[in-house]
């Protein structure tokens, strides 16, 4: 067994574990988008090597050349990619929405003032509006 | 053309050399703006290294791609620029 | 790296990277897209984002070794999991042996044109194609909702604020001398496409880029005189429309939905008319897709700096 | 005739291969940004100018050859242009181009700038 041979398939397993860490070690929602544009671009590397053959050339025909590479994955991954930037851009929308409500694009940050919130929310149909020490106690956190 | 390939390979391989630099001026870079010289560098080494490996694979149909790449290096690089328009002051504030 | 900024740099010069390597695997149209996609439009709009949020990173308090166990556990498995599969370039893997060899040794007498990813992406798989433009054109749809800005503040927010890069004479008198040459070489793209590579998704991101450079340099007032945002916000339901609209001729014609031959008496000619249309549905589709969603960004930007 | 054509190629595509390596090289080695853009926007368009240049006369006439013009004028206009608005943004935000008696220890590299 050669297994030398199947390191593009590798290549495409460590770019995308690089892209699948960031988007879930990171709190930064910009940097999580940019984490999935890298898991993406892995699996566009899989689907182009797969379609590789070795000593053929771009499937354009040509009298000149005989051997042409498989078009399937590029048809494929070229929609994708034009995809991908639009829901990339749907993400980035987003984020900016979240800003503009949160004040924040950490997730940490994000998840502290939807808390804080809950608990005004609970405090207020409990008739603890006044007992503001125990929310304040919290945000201080 | 006998000389054939040589002649493209040495400015190929050089070409990539370059790119190497480049892109390791891109990720030292002290200030920003080295990165965005950096940037620039890497894009137009890129379309002239398409340019010379399209003569080389033979099918020079796919300069195309290189005029692309001029084009959208161009534009990125304005793009950079003006994203600085609004916020020249702390474009040199340094990161860590 | 903290600063979000050079990150988005970084990811840019990825990107070009990429569709080098795209162009290395054979994947001329790929690696086309790619470049103009990844490195140009997705830069921008990145940038664009970070005009409207803090540009640093916020230090993690959470030691990521969970996150890097379960990365490092996948990775095991997924390599495990390669150990299977054909080798790299092998010609006679599964992939090679199903349709492919159709459309590489057929194509050429039942379309009629030389780029065989023109043809599959166009007329073999015609619905595909459709289906995708819908999903960039629901991505715009979503997009235009989520970033509103209504024309009063438009209209005060325009009188305030100057155009931007007003002092950068020499970028302006450049910028004018190229736009004209890559809007043609976009619809250059755009006909070419069924000989070279290209087509309706590249040429309509590198047109919608010619755009984006006129507004960043010359500001979104004077943009809205050479073209309107309610037009551009039309032309991306036309697209998908005259894609569609196509189908439902062949069908008119007594053909199936998207089947080109009956267009024409001859059905070469039928695939190529229909090739040619579908593919300007596409490129109009994806190129005022991509301008709105500029346009949108940047309008957001002009709203912030108008009431602050 | 072949024969020349080919050896001014070589010529130029050597030549500009060193250009861009003596770029890269000043753009690794300079001691601040000014000069580092100097390095490499001045070698970039001989660079470019020359090894397009070269590809040119093998090309033969055609439309390879007019692609081929069309990258030359996109790279003469943009790298210029880009690298001049570059600088230009530097110095407008802040950046001192590094003189001789800042640090009086280094070499001669230093910038011309003003």
């Amino acid at each position: 067994m050669n297994i030398i041979g199947l390191y593009n398939y590798w290549i495409v397993v460590v770019l995308m574990l690089i892209g699948f860490f960031i988007v879930i070690a990171h709190e930064n929602l910009i940097k999580k988008l940019v984490g999935l544009s890298i898991f993406q671009t892995s699996v566009f590397f899989l689907y182009i090597s797969m379609g590789k053959v070795a000593g053929a050339t771009a499937p354009i025909l040509d009298e000149n050349y005989q051997l042409y590479s498989n078009p399937l994955p590029h048809v494929l991954i070229l929609t994708a990619i034009v995809v991908g930037i639009a829901t990339t851009a749907m993400g980035l929308a987003l984020v900016v929405r979240i800003y503009e409500a949160y004040g924040s694009i950490e997730e940490s940050d994000i998840q502290v003032q939807d808390n804080n919130d809950r608990l005004e929310d609970y405090l207020e149909a409990y008739g603890h509006k006044n007992d503001t020490h125990l929310f304040n106690q919290d945000k201080d956190e | 053309m006998q000389g054939g390939a040589l002649m493209y390979i040495i400015p190929a391989v050089i070409l990539l050399i370059v790119m190497g630099i480049a892109l390791f001026r891109a990720f030292m870079g002290p200030t920003l703006y080295d990165r965005i010289l950096a940037v620039n560098t890497f894009g137009t080494k890129t379309v002239l290294f398409i340019a010379v490996i399209d003569f080389l694979s033979g099918r020079a149909a796919f300069l195309d791609i290189a005029i692309v790449y001029a084009l959208i290096n161009f534009i990125s690089v304005i793009g950079i620029l003006r994203f600085f328009e609004y916020s020249s002051k702390t474009a040199l504030e340094e990161e860590n | 790296m903290s600063d979000l900024f050079a990150v988005v740099m970084l990811s840019g010069i990825y990107s070009l990277l990429s569709a080098s390597l795209f162009l290395d695997l054979d994947a001329v149209d790929v690696a086309f897209t790619e470049a103009s996609v990844g490195a140009g439009i997705s830069t921008l709009l990145f940038l664009a984002t970070l005009k409207l949020v803090p540009r640093y990173e916020k230090k993690s308090r959470y030691k990521p070794t969970l996150a890097l166990g379960v990365v490092i556990a996948t990775g095991a498995l997924l390599i495990y999991g390669t150990l299977d599969m054909p080798h790299f370039g092998e010609a006679d893997a599964p992939v090679h042996q199903h349709v492919a060899p159709r459309y590489l040794n057929d194509s050429m007498n039942e379309v009629g044109i030389p780029n065989v990813v023109t043809s599959i992406l166009a007329s073999y798989r015609g619905y595909d194609t459709l289906g995708e433009t819908l999903v960039i054109f629901t991505a715009g749809i979503g997009v235009l909702s989520l970033l509103m800005v209504s024309r009063r503040t438009k209209e005060k927010a325009l009188q305030k604020v100057p155009a931007d890069m007003q002092n950068q004479i020499i970028l302006r008198v450049v910028a004018k001398m190229m736009l004209p040459l890559i809007l043609i070489f976009a619809l250059y793209v755009q006909f070419h496409g069924d000989y070279g590579p290209g087509g309706g998704f590249q040429a309509g991101v590198i047109f919608a880029a010619g755009i984006i450079l006129y507004t960043m340099l010359f500001g979104l007032s004077l943009t809205q005189k050479v073209i309107k945002t309610e037009v551009v916000e039309r032309l991306t339901a036309f697209g998908v429309l005259l894609y569609a609209g196509v189908g439902i001729a062949c069908m008119l014609l007594g053909g199936n939905f998207l089947d080109y031959n009956v267009l024409r008496h001859d059905p070469v000619h039928g695939q190529h008319l229909g090739i040619l249309l579908v593919e300007l549905g596409v490129g109009i589709t994806v190129a005022a897709v991509m301008i709105t969603l500029f346009f949108k960004f940047t309008w957001r930007t002009v709203k912030h700096k108008y009431n602050q | 005739m072949e024969l020349l054509l080919d050896i001014v190629s070589w010529i130029l595509l050597i030549s500009g291969s060193f250009f861009a390596l003596t770029g890269a090289l000043g753009l690794l080695r300079f001691p601040d940004f000014f000069t580092r853009t100097h390095a490499a926007s001045v070698t970039d368009t001989a660079g470019a100018g020359l090894i397009l240049t070269g590809l040119m006369l093998q090309a033969g006439w055609g439309l390879v050859l007019a692609k081929l013009l069309l990258i030359l004028l996109f790279s003469l206009l943009a790298s210029t242009t880009a690298c001049h608005a570059m600088a230009k943004a530097a110095l407008k935000s802040g950046l001192k181009p590094q003189t001789v008696n800042d640090n009086s220890n280094s070499e001669k590299e230093t910038s011309s700038k003003p």
